[in-house]
């Protein structure tokens, strides 16, 4: 299975809409073990994504990515600004001049990205954050061919999982053992992000 | 939710703008930009002096804008770090060659932004170096402890010092210096609403008090009732000194911060306490600031800041 | 009711210590009375200046004391005016054979303990000159309007004058004309509660907010459903703007102050859609002051004070 | 009638323990229409004033009456440390160097005490203040023969006719009509001051 540009852009397109629409339940999410705007910082991000895109014509999926990866660092702000604009940015330089990529240079962009949130955050997996569904989706898509339904159980589980878990770094870290039984936000995002993922590659399909 | 608002998405932008023209004997805005910048930045000669973090702690960071104190600060949405191209922004405007200073609340948010802003202002060639302040002893682990009121310090004592032509490098050194000089921690009463969400960060009871709470209402050490003026400042004073190791015939400054609606008349009776409790242990207050200075919009309590002085620090104390 | 006291009827005794304490540079408590005067007073050749009333209301009026300002700041119980000799305490300590201003806001408490103490004060041979601010429009009758937030204006631009030289008589003259030259308007949001009696000073709905209201919680004007910013500082600013005649080319000091819960952000939102407004008309505004200088407390809400600049003003404004 | 400084003591101490017991009820009354107040400043100033009382053998009326207004003048504050203290204070000019006062020199001493009340608060009859009460009870004892039982009902009618008045001075007048049907708090504490009154001679007539 390739991916192309074209499904990137259409990747983003329903990223944003799942931002838009879970924007006040992200939010609280984050108010439980955080600040409260992370639907805000989300949608507002994605939201300027997608208004950019739009009107342009790129077929480089690199360039793409950059753009967003530009657009998300500017505009979202607060910890997942810099966390989702470093992954997007190391995905692009991954994919660069590329209009259609295999299974394995997807997974090496993903790799990259989560090499990049690692690094920017000081983050570990399992410390309730992002990551813990970034890391078993790369796992997923560096061992498995792509099945859009997989890839949303994959996220959706790992997203859940979050639950389990005790926050370790960023705001929801000051609420020590009270974070647990909460899900994480940026773990929510991150499952809607690649749900959209999924269902961006099935249209492509059906179309 | 009760604010004299217009609308909850442009609250940081008329803000910005409402400063800028109160102030433009001061300050400016860098247009287009999230950035007040003092006016007549870059100043010839001089180690630029950058903050930020987000909004809703007025007068902070804005409000540290001008001679001996900030160049420029950057203003987040309320209670969200800025990006880091404004910070970027905030950097050349106020760099003048002589390479700028960054101060940063610890907070993983803010610590991202700069991260980035500092890499992005290296691959344009100016020279950045960064303190972030991590005075809130209410958080047990010190690598993750949260930068809050102490932070004002670092403006005014680095801000006094680059004045007087600290290069980049000291600047830093005097910074982290200040930064590991000091410790704070506070009390919450009543929480404060961010507009875009409209609801109270936290809650508590009519009798309750939250002790160590963070700036942007995060949970605190421990609820309990609410006590006297004495009891609390005493608790809360006691862990500031201890986790500050100061000593008799110590040399300090003290900073009572209000969170925004606590009454000046509160922060005084608690001040008075405050240097009561000092007194007693031989350790004298060279400098007392008792105001608003990093507030919480309108949440109800206050922190003490306690910060140990050395021939350094007494030098450049406003 | 949640503060941060000991005992209600302490809490002016304990702040006037707290603010002595913290500010022994500048300031001293005269033993056994709820009088602050500046530390050097009485300053040799100057008019005294003296200023109180009820307490609650600060910084006003003792973070007011200092060089071109006030010599002196007498304390009531919370919003209670203080008693004349404690008035007359302060004007013998600030008197050094020029006579005193005193700066006394318009309550019928205020002025009768203000007018005895200056009865008080002639018979032990110390010449007094009294101002009567009376600076909010929200009250009809010109007679009985109270002293609000304008007071500091007096405070700062008399304080000027007397330290270059103003004899008594020319000081009176001045502050009459700061006092003539000035209108103010409020808007609150919330209520204050005073410690001793431990209720809500009054009430309003969610969705409602009150025009005028003093700086006790006096009723005001009118309660209407509350508005975005922009819209009430339209309907303040033209109501203030009409009562002082203000007009084309007109120069203006403006101050945005905030009763003591509403942040920073929020004046400075209302501020900078003030400043639009004077701009339409033509008018001029050549300093602005945006923060708390006379609060209520915690209460909600805000006041706009314009002042009319003619040459004189100018000379002396800070 | 006389009236003794006896009396005059036994009044002052009867009328701190009705401005004590009803400290909470006078501040509501100042709560509705004013800052709520006007018991806490009456309990305070006359509980200093017989606390200076209390040890002091002086027989002389106007003394006594002068060290009152001192008491009440420097501890009550507001607008009725001014005013009840003047209202002391030219009693007291009037009963200078007197044990004991007829009904027509203790009237003088009210009607002084009137004067007093008028210059300093600028104020007259019918302005819904604590001279509601005093001008009528002055025109009492100006014209009869002082019965307890009458004077208080004399002051209780007094205080009661405050209600139907619209408040033109002090902090009531903020609230114009809306004033109206409220008892003024300063007309209520001069009811129990001359309750006292009646009370304190009253008791020396059993006695
Ligand atoms: N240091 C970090 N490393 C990885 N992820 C983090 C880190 N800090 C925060 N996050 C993620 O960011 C999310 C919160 O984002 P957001 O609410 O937008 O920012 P903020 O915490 O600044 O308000 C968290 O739920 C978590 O997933
Ligand atoms: N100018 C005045 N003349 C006469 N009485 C007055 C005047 N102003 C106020 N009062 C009386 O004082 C009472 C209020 O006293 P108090 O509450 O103790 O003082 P404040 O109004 O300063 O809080 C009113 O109920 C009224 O009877
Ligand atoms: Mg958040
Ligand atoms: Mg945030
Ligand atoms: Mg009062
Ligand atoms: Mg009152």
């Amino acid at each position: 299975m390739e991916i192309t540009s074209a499904e990137i852009k259409r990747w983003l397109f329903m990223a944003n809409e799942k931002m838009q629409y879970n924007k006040d339940y992200l939010s609280e999410l984050d108010q439980a073990i955080g600040d409260g705007d992370h639907g805000h910082n989300m949608a507002r991000g994605f939201q300027e994504t997608v208004e950019s895109l739009k009107d342009d014509n790129e077929e480089d999926m690199g360039a793409v990515m950059k753009s967003a990866a530009m657009t998300l660092i500017s505009k979202v702000g607060g910890a997942s600004g810099p966390l989702y604009g470093t992954a997007f940015l190391k995905a692009s330089d991954e994919w660069k001049g590329k209009q259609v990529v295999t299974a394995g240079e997807f997974a090496k962009g993903i790799e990259a990205a989560v090499e990049g949130i690692k690094t920017r955050g000081k983050a570990e997996r399992g410390g309730k954050t992002l990551l813990d569904v970034w890391i078993p989706v790369l796992e997923y898509v560096q061992n498995q061919e792509l099945v859009p339904t997989e890839l949303t159980k994959t996220a959706k589980e790992a997203m859940e999982g979050t639950a389990d878990m005790t926050a370790k770094k960023g705001r929801a870290s000051y609420y020590g053992e009270k974070s647990t039984s909460h899900l994480d936000p940026g773990a929510y995002s991150s499952y809607l992000l690649f749900e959209a993922l999924a269902e961006a590659v099935t249209k492509e399909e059906e179309g | 939710m009760k604010k004299l608002i217009n609308d909850p998405d442009h609250v940081v932008d008329e803000m910005l703008d409402g400063i800028a023209a109160a102030h433009a004997d001061v300050i400016r805005r860098l247009p287009g930009w999230n950035v007040l910048v003092r006016k007549d930045a870059p100043m010839i000669g001089k180690v630029g002096l950058v903050s930020g973090g987000g909004s809703g702690h007025e007068p902070a960071h804005a409000g540290f804008i001008g001679e001996n104190m900030l160049d420029a600060a950057v203003a987040g949405e309320v209670f969200t770090s800025p990006a880091p191209d404004q910070i970027l922004e905030a950097i050349k405007a106020v760099d003048s060659g002589n390479g700028v200073l960054l101060i940063v609340k610890n907070y993983s948010g803010d610590v991202m932004n700069f991260d980035m802003a500092a890499e992005m202002a290296a691959a344009e060639g100016i020279d950045t170096e960064q303190v972030v302040v991590k005075d809130d002893v209410a958080v047990e682990n010190e690598e993750d402890r949260r930068g809050v009121a102490g932070t004002i310090l670092v403006h005014k004592i680095v801000g006094t010092a680059v004045e007087e032509g600290l290069n980049l490098q000291e600047a830093a050194e005097l910074a982290h210096q200040v930064s590991g000089s000091m410790k704070s921690m506070g009390v919450s009463l009543q929480p404060s609403t961010v507009p875009a969400s409209g609801k109270p960060g936290f809650t508590l009871a009519e009798d309750e008090m939250e002790l160590g709470t963070g700036i942007h209402g995060e949970p605190g050490m421990e609820r309990k009732k609410l006590k006297s003026a004495d009891a609390i400042t005493e608790e809360l004073l006691e862990k500031v000194m201890a986790e500050l190791e100061v000593s008799s015939g110590d040399e300090t400054a003290v900073l009572v911060n209000g969170q925004g609606s606590t009454p000046l008349m509160e922060l005084y009776i608690m001040y008075r306490k405050a240097e009561e409790i000092l007194t007693e242990n031989n350790i004298s207050v060279k400098k007392a600031m008792v105001g608003e200075y990093m507030t919480s919009l309108e949440m109800a309590g206050c922190s003490f800041t306690l910060l140990k002085l050395d021939s350094t620090l007494n030098k450049y104390l406003p």
